[in-house]
């Protein structure tokens, strides 16, 4: 009964709670933007290489910048009031379609990212944990700490070079076969090749945050007296790891998995840039450049609401997890 | 009824010192009573450590943490002699293009693509990779500590408030907003960073907000509250000690994302140009990436043994502020 | 080229920049010309003589004094939608580009009508000579659109622009944002048995290094442009590809270095001569562009072989000369060994234009300029040079174009200093003489004056030198070998593409 | 009583280690089948390592140098890692000394119950929960078939003691371990609990070894005593001689620190006798039992103005969805030099009261007066002075530590908050509250948890006393010491009443300390004041039902004890 409920109550809470934090995302991002040099017309008429000063007055009233900026934000939450993330003149298309076009890739990459990290993760942390201080423990925790220091472009041109130009196994870049026709179990198949790498790299990164707090959490819950409970009914070492110290341990996990969504959308822009993933982090930064504040503020916005949609979510894993939670306080 | 049971010594009422006012005073040497069965464990010397040596002295009978902070002092060793090791700009094209190390004496670890020392450049890049790492963590920590410890211990609206604040902050992509922040500010080595700690405070915030939001309930500062202890002492001594051994992992987890990032904005060309820096080091080789790898590889092994040195020190620095683990070292 | 094309099979190049738009209607993004010409032609294409062939306009004729240009096109030809193409197309694009296209404006600014004569027959009337205008029919630089699908919209943001109908020899079938574009062969194309490809597809992989594993595994056929030139060598040992480096005269660039004049040192000549004896071209041409450049010394590129004029001043690299100068012109070395300080802004904050802003600051160092670069954005470049105008040098890539009347009158005409307008007269250069060099060419139909206008030009620019040129650099392109006739003419890449073939 | 057939389990020579240290030494002792063995000592005699030895649960960095531990004719610490576990759970059972803590807090009782029947006696997943809504049903959980997919946290400690139990008995052990079963748990529920367990003893005639050091659950619930001290076994004995007079000196000082309810002890009239351990120069205990010498009392000071006056407190706890209601309408006075004992279930709203006079939770209604003043709503600078004169003992003495900081940390920084400036003064003072609460100087520069629950206790009394309060709270101040502490606390309580003229606010479950330390008693139950009287009434004439059980479950002991009876 009380599930349900504490799930519902959850949801209703962070609703009303993300309003406020989104329009303050939009007005403080759109001020930022406005400080950063240069516009959309100054990016294009550049790009184009030659122009005049009518091309670049059409341009800018084309982007609306001819428009004082209290205007241009007004004109923004106007549009926002009616779902409509604005039309992007350089993409010549609304925001909302081309975000929705690289918003599935993105996501489930990210969360095959996400899904490799933790179970390497907790893997790895497991096992240090099961031998810390010893040496087990040492190489591994130095292995987690290499896949954090290096660089992810290093990583991500290195597995190119060694599983796509050394062994062919692999496709070096793009997010499936182009122009394929593959459907059904094919077609997954074809994206997961595509994802492998970039899934990787991308995830190496987060594996060595995971294994350290998998490790201590671990460590944490194993000197708890539930544990050593659960000892004494004769079940054996693994049965308490997954049933009893897993399970205690995941709270931090998740906590950590949650904040990370964010960091991930904007982590992924090198990854993106290496293989050429047709992904939103990818698109964000070309806004930045190409001064498409449209573009940008759609992203920003997706991915607050994406972070806060993640943050409830952890919440709810936690709630399942931990019974105590969103019970009592 | 009020006769002694026993034969003892201290049959006559003992006179107390100053108070007067023990019906008995330990008869000391010998009062094995106090027993504290730990205590028998516990070497006398550890006990006569003076409050702070403690710590010092656990954190230097730890190995690992030791190599830590011997590495760590030697790159900061390296970044202060750069000057003189290395005078000049490390950013001179001073030899031929794409020695190999070892191929002339005068570049032990050879040139780059425009004939630049790399150890050179190592050597001053240890000066703004170290200087970026470590002001970004500092200045993300002590803003994220600020905010989190507020939020978490004082609860009700200034709660409400600082999480918004956090909450916005968080939501943005990183990288992104670090580009916007560079882009405004113009790539030096200080915007750089800001830029860093501003993207990377949130995460401390959170992080403090949450351990103060659990250490807050503890009986000791329910404790220290009923003793009148004011809110500045009970934040920073009673409950901040307490809370800092998630931080400390952050904190050596931060230097090296600063480090790291810094790597990707010029991987993306965005640092500052006229310094060398690890990072840049790295973003200017990674074109160069198949044909003369050590470029990247070098300046990635400073960052990869550095970013390992820091975090040894933090779980050396974690297990000795722990009063329980240096213990069981022991 | 060989022996007989065989139809069939796909082809991926990889451009590495993604486009703005593919149809460049109102538009001049670089990285479209590899696309626009595919789907949409012009009216014309060139040799490598620069002479012109018939494309959609199977002939043509100028009158005498230049300002009638009359076009008889191709019969029979259809639309990709199936509707015919006709000479209301042509006037309507004609008269599109002049109004929308960033240097359309200029390029047929003489243009005052355009006159249908019959359903394949047009002819242009010009107010005054542009001597230039049978050059700017190409395709990807004055394509053709259909009027059926644009007229009565906004033109720049006419959704064909980004899905693309024309009559060209491939047809639009999707645009991956961030990913690439796929282009199949037209069943329908005008040209018999052509284009060869089944599929040609473009990609965009912006990570240089990710661009060389991929032509290396073979996952894209062609590259072009941002390859590692490091990895130049090994690629050319690599049995399956081909390494060109011939050059695209239709849009030759050239690398360098714009001074503000109205930055007090700079302003003086003999600063300027100063710097250009202080700068080693070798060493950037070697050192940067691992050899893949041409030294420069005036403002037209030696790809754009018809106007280049060898014989223009030569700076030597000289330090002494350049310290000698400085000192001449009354900047002594100060007690920390500096005469004067500068900044050094690269277009781009990567890549050989960073590269060169490096070699700036160590280079002028050496005479005593301290020198410190900055590196921004795009937008916030273009801003700082242009609109701010807070800069003393700006390393910039440019095109000459097709003619310079089109690419590099612009960069030194004072009429063209215009503050925010992006690649004008950024050095605030002004001239009479050349000024006048420049307008009476823009007129001139006599090819011989007007080259001798031109070299004159060259020469005079190069001693004042407003700006210092420094290389242009090699058109790279790497592709595997069975691809055949993929540089054809003057348009280089940028050719329809209804040649390209694999060889078995 | 042949030994060889009723023998279950024998303990020879058993010795736990710890690098250095042995905190149990050549441990030896028996268990038969059906008969309920105690270990009494001292805290941190062994008790619980002898325990955990047995199951082989020691921590990790522990070892067992020598010893043989024969259960039903196998030696325990020779079986291989696979072979123990089958007799973990299924032969041999524990209820561990912490019941809060020993329950995993995300998995529901039942499936905690049911995962040793299904890994034991490979039921299905359905018999299991049935199974384990029998137990809940045997260690009487009320409404077992729904509580069955509660979590821990949703039990009362009482209610989580006894899923414990039901976990440790579900395979009918052959011996079943209890680790300190009801430390913590009012009267009543101890004496159900010891109850359940002598009864699931008589009906699966298992052998139960009992941990405790609450002689007065010995006297009543053991046939056999163990005594430890400091990791030796002193002696063994039948419970029968547990307070005869020729037993060794150590057990001796026990049975005459212990206090029993109906013995009507009161500090007045008695101090309590203390024991002794001096160490001879060859490196022999020399056990020695004192009764300090009797304290001139000053009579309570009834006559001004009172030092506390509680008028209609209430408190509520607001959490995100739901109010509880922990104190009603409290009303009570306490005049200077009194000490007033609370006794209630647990619950009951004790803690809460003190804490709400303490100002550390807000009251909704009602007002507190302290020495005259008013400080139901003062701010916390108005506060500052106050705070100095009134202190308060937490229930938890471990958890009311900050567990980074060193003993002289603790006791100084409240000094230096109440403007005690100089070091030397402080230094002083620090030494003498050292003395004090009988801990030794050396000990100043250690860290909470390098010490034992009993003298944690006794740092907490030494934070609240060294600012010279007028007023201490003391929470449980004893409910963690076993009976030789208690009596030295107890004691030093009554000299410093004696000697500053303190006043004390006293808390605790155990009737019989509350009887021997008290002025007047209140009685909680379900966040209500319902009984208040002095001392002697009290006891004697009992106005509620509840006092009646209460005191009735207490005191039952002498007339029951199975020892003489068996
Ligand atoms: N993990 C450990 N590491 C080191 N010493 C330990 C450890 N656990 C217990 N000890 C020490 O062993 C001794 C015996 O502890 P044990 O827990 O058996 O005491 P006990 O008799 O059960 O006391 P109590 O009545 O307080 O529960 C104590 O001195 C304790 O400090
Ligand atoms: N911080 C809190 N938030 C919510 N409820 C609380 C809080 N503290 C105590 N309670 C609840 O208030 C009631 C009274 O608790 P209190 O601690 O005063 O009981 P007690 O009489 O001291 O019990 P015990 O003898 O077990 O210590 C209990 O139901 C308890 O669950
Ligand atoms: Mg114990
Ligand atoms: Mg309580």
């Amino acid at each position: 009964m009380s599930a349900l409920l504490r799930i519902l109550r959850t949801l209703r809470r962070t609703l009303l709670q993300a309003v406020p934090t989104i329009l303050g995302i939009i007005i403080l991002n759109f001020f930022l933007l406005q400080l950063a040099p240069g516009d959309a017309a100054d990016v294009m008429a550049g790009e184009a290489g030659s122009a005049t000063v009518e091309t670049m007055q059409a341009l800018r009233e084309r982007f609306g910048l001819d428009n004082p900026v209290l205007v241009q934000l007004a004109n923004y939450l106007g549009n926002l009031a009616q779902f409509s993330l604005g039309f992007s003149p350089r993409y010549g298309m609304p925001v909302t379609e081309l975000i929705g076009q690289r918003l599935p890739g993105t996501l489930t990459l990210m969360a095959m990212a996400l899904a490799i990290a933790i179970l390497i993760g907790l893997t790895l942390g497991s096992l240090m944990a099961a031998f810390s201080g010893r040496l087990p423990d040492r190489l591994l925790s130095i292995l987690a700490l290499l896949f954090y220091s290096v660089p992810g472009f290093w990583i991500g041109l290195m597995l190119i070079v060694l599983f796509s130009v050394t062994l062919g196994w692999l496709p070096s870049g793009g997010a499936g076969t182009i122009g394929s026709s593959y459907t059904g179990f094919a077609a997954i198949v074809d994206k997961a090749r595509y994802m492998v790498l970039p899934a990787t790299s991308l995830a190496l990164f987060y594996v060595a945050i995971y294994a350290r707090l998998t490790r201590a959490a671990m460590l944490e819950v194993k000197n708890q007296d539930f544990v050593r409970t659960a000892y004494a009914k004769g079940l054996s070492p693994v049965v308490v790891t997954v049933k009893h110290v897993l399970r205690n341990a995941l709270i931090p996990i998740t906590t950590m998995a949650g904040m990370h969504v964010g960091g991930m959308l904007g982590g992924a822009v090198v990854v993106e840039t290496v293989y050429s993933w047709p992904g939103l982090g990818r698109l964000a930064f070309e806004a930045v450049m190409g001064r498409d504040y449209t573009v940008l503020l759609g992203i920003l916005l997706l991915s607050s609401i994406l972070v806060i949609l993640a943050n409830t979510v952890v919440d709810l894993a936690q709630a399942w997890l931990d019974p105590r939670i969103g019970e009592q306080k | 009824m009020t006769t002694e049971t026993a034969v003892t010594h201290a049959a006559t009422p003992i006179q107390s010192r100053a108070s007067a006012t023990q019906a008995e005073k330990p008869d000391t040497p010998q009062w094995h009573n106090i027993k504290a069965p730990d205590a028998r464990t516990t070497r006398t010397a550890s006990v006569s450590v003076p409050a702070g040596r403690r710590e010092l002295a656990a954190f230097l009978r730890n190995p690992n943490a030791l190599f830590g902070l011997v590495f760590l002092s030697l790159m900061v060793l390296v970044a202060l002699i750069a000057p003189i090791a290395f005078p000049g700009d490390p950013l001179g094209m001073v030899g031929k293009p794409f020695l190999w190390p070892g191929q002339d004496a005068a570049f032990p670890l050879g040139t780059d693509s425009m004939g630049r020392n790399v150890l050179a450049g190592l050597f001053h890049g240890a000066r703004i990779s170290l200087f970026v790492g470590l002001t970004a963590t500092a200045l993300g920590l002590g803003v994220g500590i600020t905010v989190g410890s507020l939020a978490g211990y004082f609860g009700g609206w200034v709660d409400d408030v600082l999480v918004r604040i956090i909450e916005i902050f968080q939501t943005l992509p990183n990288f992104v907003l670090l580009v916007v922040l560079v882009a405004i500010a113009q790539p030096s080595a200080t915007t750089v960073s800001v830029a860093i700690a501003i993207v990377s405070w949130p995460m401390v915030a959170r992080l403090t907000r949450a351990e103060f939001r659990a250490i807050r309930e503890k009986d000791y500062v329910v404790a220290a509250r009923s003793l009148g202890f004011r809110h500045p002492r009970i934040i920073f001594k009673e409950i901040l000690p307490n809370a800092l051994p998630p931080l400390i992992v952050t904190a050596s987890v931060m230097v090296a994302t600063a480090i790291l990032m810094e790597s990707a904005l010029s991987f993306m060309g965005l640092g500052d140009p006229n310094v060398v820096s690890w990072g840049s080091m790295i973003g200017n080789g990674r074109e160069l990436i198949r044909t003369a790898w050590y470029l990247t590889f070098l300046p990635g092994l400073a960052i990869v043994f550095t970013v390992l040195a820091l975090n040894l020190i933090g779980d050396g620095l974690n297990d000795a502020l722990n009063p329980r683990f240096s213990e069981e070292r022991s | 080229q060989s022996a007989t094309p065989t139809p069939g099979g796909s082809v991926a190049i990889n451009i590495g920049t993604e486009p703005p738009v593919l149809v460049l209607i109102a538009h001049t993004a670089g990285a479209a010309y590899y696309v626009s010409g595919k789907t949409n032609e012009g009216l014309l294409t060139y040799d490598e003589n620069f002479e012109p062939q018939p494309l959609l306009a199977t002939s043509w004729e100028v009158a005498e004094d230049g300002l009638r240009y009359a076009f008889k096109l191709r019969e029979g030809v259809k639309w990709h939608d199936g509707t015919d193409f006709t000479a209301d197309d042509v006037a309507f694009s004609i008269l599109a580009l002049k109004e929308h296209h960033p240097r359309g404006r200029a390029t047929f600014a003489s243009v005052e009508a355009v006159n249908v004569l019959g359903p394949h027959e047009v002819e242009l009337i010009l107010s005054k000579p542009a001597p230039f205008l049978l050059t700017a029919f190409a395709s990807f630089e004055a394509p053709i659109v259909p009027k059926h699908l644009y007229e009565g919209t906004n033109i720049p943001e006419n959704p064909h622009n980004f899905a693309p109908v024309g009559t060209g020899p491939f047809t639009f079938v999707e645009w991956v944002r961030g990913s690439h574009v796929i282009l199949k062969k037209n069943e329908n194309y005008w040209g018999e048995g052509k284009p060869y490809l089944d599929q040609l597809i473009i990609r965009f992989i912006v990570d240089p290094a990710a661009a060389v594993a991929a032509i290396e595994s073979g996952e894209v056929q062609v590259s072009v442009a941002n390859v590692p030139l490091t990895d130049i060598e090994r690629l050319k040992a690599n049995p399956n590809l081909v390494v060109d480096t011939r050059p695209a005269p239709y849009s030759p660039s050239i690398a360098r270095a714009e001074f503000n004049l109205e930055n007090p040192y700079l302003a003086d000549v003999k600063v300027r001569h100063a710097i250009a004896h202080a700068i080693d071209k070798d060493f950037i041409v070697n050192t940067i562009y691992l050899g893949y450049a041409t030294r420069l010394d005036g403002p037209v590129s030696p790809d754009l072989a018809r106007f280049y004029n060898p014989d223009v001043p030569k700076y030597e690299f000289d330090p002494a000369k350049a310290e000698a100068l400085l000192d001449e012109a009354g900047y002594p070395r100060g007690a920390d060994g500096f005469r004067f300080k500068l900044f050094v802004d690269p277009t781009q904050p990567s890549g050989p234009p960073k590269q060169t802003g490096e070699y700036f600051v160590q280079a002028l160092a050496k005479v005593g300029i301290q020198v410190e670069l900055r590196t921004q954005d795009f937008a916030t470049f273009v801003k700082r040079i242009f609109t701010d105008r807070d800069f003393d040098i700006a390393i910039e890539g440019m095109s000459n174009l097709y003619d310079p009347t089109v690419g590099i009158q612009r960069l030194y005409w004072s009429k063209n200093f215009k503050v925010g307008l992006p690649f004008s007269n950024g050095s605030k250069y002004e001239n009479p003489e050349v000024d006048r060099l420049l307008e009476t060419a823009a007129v001139e139909i006599d090819p011989a004056k007007r080259l001798q206008l031109f070299n004159d030009f060259q020469r005079i620019v190069v001693e004042d030198l407003p700006t210092l040129d420094i290389v242009t650099p090699a058109s790279i392109t790497i592709s595997d070998k069975r691809v055949q006739n993929l540089k054809l003419g003057a348009e280089h890449l940028w050719t329809n593409g209804a040649d390209i073939y694999l060889a078995s | 009583m042949s030994p060889a057939s009723s023998r279950l389990l024998e303990v020879e020579n058993l010795t736990v280690r710890f690098g250095s240290a042995d905190p149990v030494r050549h441990l030896s002792f028996s268990v038969d089948r059906g008969e309920t063995v105690a270990v009494v000592g001292e805290s941190g005699s062994g008790k619980s390592l002898s325990a955990l030895a047995l199951m082989r649960l020691l921590p990790r960095n522990a070892e067992v140098p020598n010893g043989r531990i024969t259960f039903e004719g196998t030696d325990l610490l020779k079986l291989s890692d696979r072979d123990i576990r089958k007799v973990r759970g299924r032969e041999i059972a524990m209820i561990f000394q912490e019941p809060m803590t020993s329950l995993n807090p995300v998995a529901t009782i039942g499936n905690q119950i049911a995962e040793v029947l299904r890994l034991h006696e490979k039921l299905s997943r359905k018999e299991a929960r049935a199974r384990a809504i029998e137990l809940l049903n045997l260690v009487k959980i009320p409404d077992a078939e729904k509580r069955v997919d509660d979590f821990p946290h949703q039990l009362s400690g009482g209610q989580r003691q006894r899923v414990m139990i039901a976990i440790a008995v579900a395979c009918k052990p052959k011996l079943l371990i209890a680790d300190e079963p009801t430390t913590a748990l009012d009267a009543t529920i101890q004496a159900q609990i010891l109850e359940l367990l002598d009864e699931l003893r008589r009906k699966l005639s298992m052998g139960l070894l009992l941990i405790t050091h609450d002689l007065g659950v010995v006297s009543r619930w053991s046939d056999r005593v163990v005594v430890m001290y400091h990791g030796d076994k002193l002696e063994e004995l039948p419970t029968s001689e547990l307070f005869s007079p020729d037993r060794h000196p150590y057990t001796r000082g026990l049975a005459q620190a212990s206090i029993r309810l109906e013995d009507g002890v009161h500090y007045t009239s008695r101090t309590l006798s203390e024991i002794r351990v001096v160490r001879d120069a060859d490196g022999q205990n020399d056990y020695q039992i004192r009764q300090p010498v009797p304290r001139d009392l000053p009579p309570v000071a009834n006559d001004d103005e009172p030092i506390l006056q509680v008028d209609g407190l209430s408190v509520t706890y607001r959490t995100r969805n739901r109010e509880n209601r922990a104190l009603d309408k409290a009303t009570l006075t306490l005049a200077k030099g009194e000490t007033l004992g609370i006794v209630g279930e647990s619950g009951s709203g004790k803690s809460t009261l003190s804490k709400a006079i303490m100002r550390l939770v807000n009251a909704e209604s009602g007002s507190i007066r302290f020495q005259g003043q008013d400080i139901t709503s003062l701010g916390p600078n108005q506060l500052q002075p106050v705070r100095r004169d009134l202190q308060m003992i937490f229930q938890d003495p471990f958890g009311s530590l900050n567990p980074r900081k060193s003993i002289r940390d603790i006791l100084e920084a409240p000094l230096i908050v109440h403007g005690v400036r100089d070091a030397a003064e402080r230094r002083q003072r620090i030494a003498q509250t050292f003395d004090h609460v009988r801990l030794p100087l050396s000990a100043a520069e250690r860290y909470p948890h390098e010490f034992s629950g009993g003298q944690r206790q006794r740092i907490g009394i030494a934070r609240a006393l060294i600012l010279k309060p007028s007023l201490v709270i003391c929470d449980e101040p004893v409910s963690a010491l076993d009976v030789s502490i208690q009596a030295q606390i107890l004691n030093l309580l009554v000299d410093l009443k004696r000697d500053l003229g303190l006043s004390y606010l006293f808390i605790s479950h155990d009737l019989a300390v509350v009887q021997y330390i008290s002025d007047r008693v209140i009685v909680m139950k379900d966040s209500r004041i319902i009984e208040e009287s002095d001392h002697k009434t009290i006891w004697r004439q009992p106005k509620t039902d509840y006092t009646r059980a209460l005191i009735a479950a207490a005191a039952g002991g002498e007339t029951r004890n199975r020892a003489l009876a068996s």
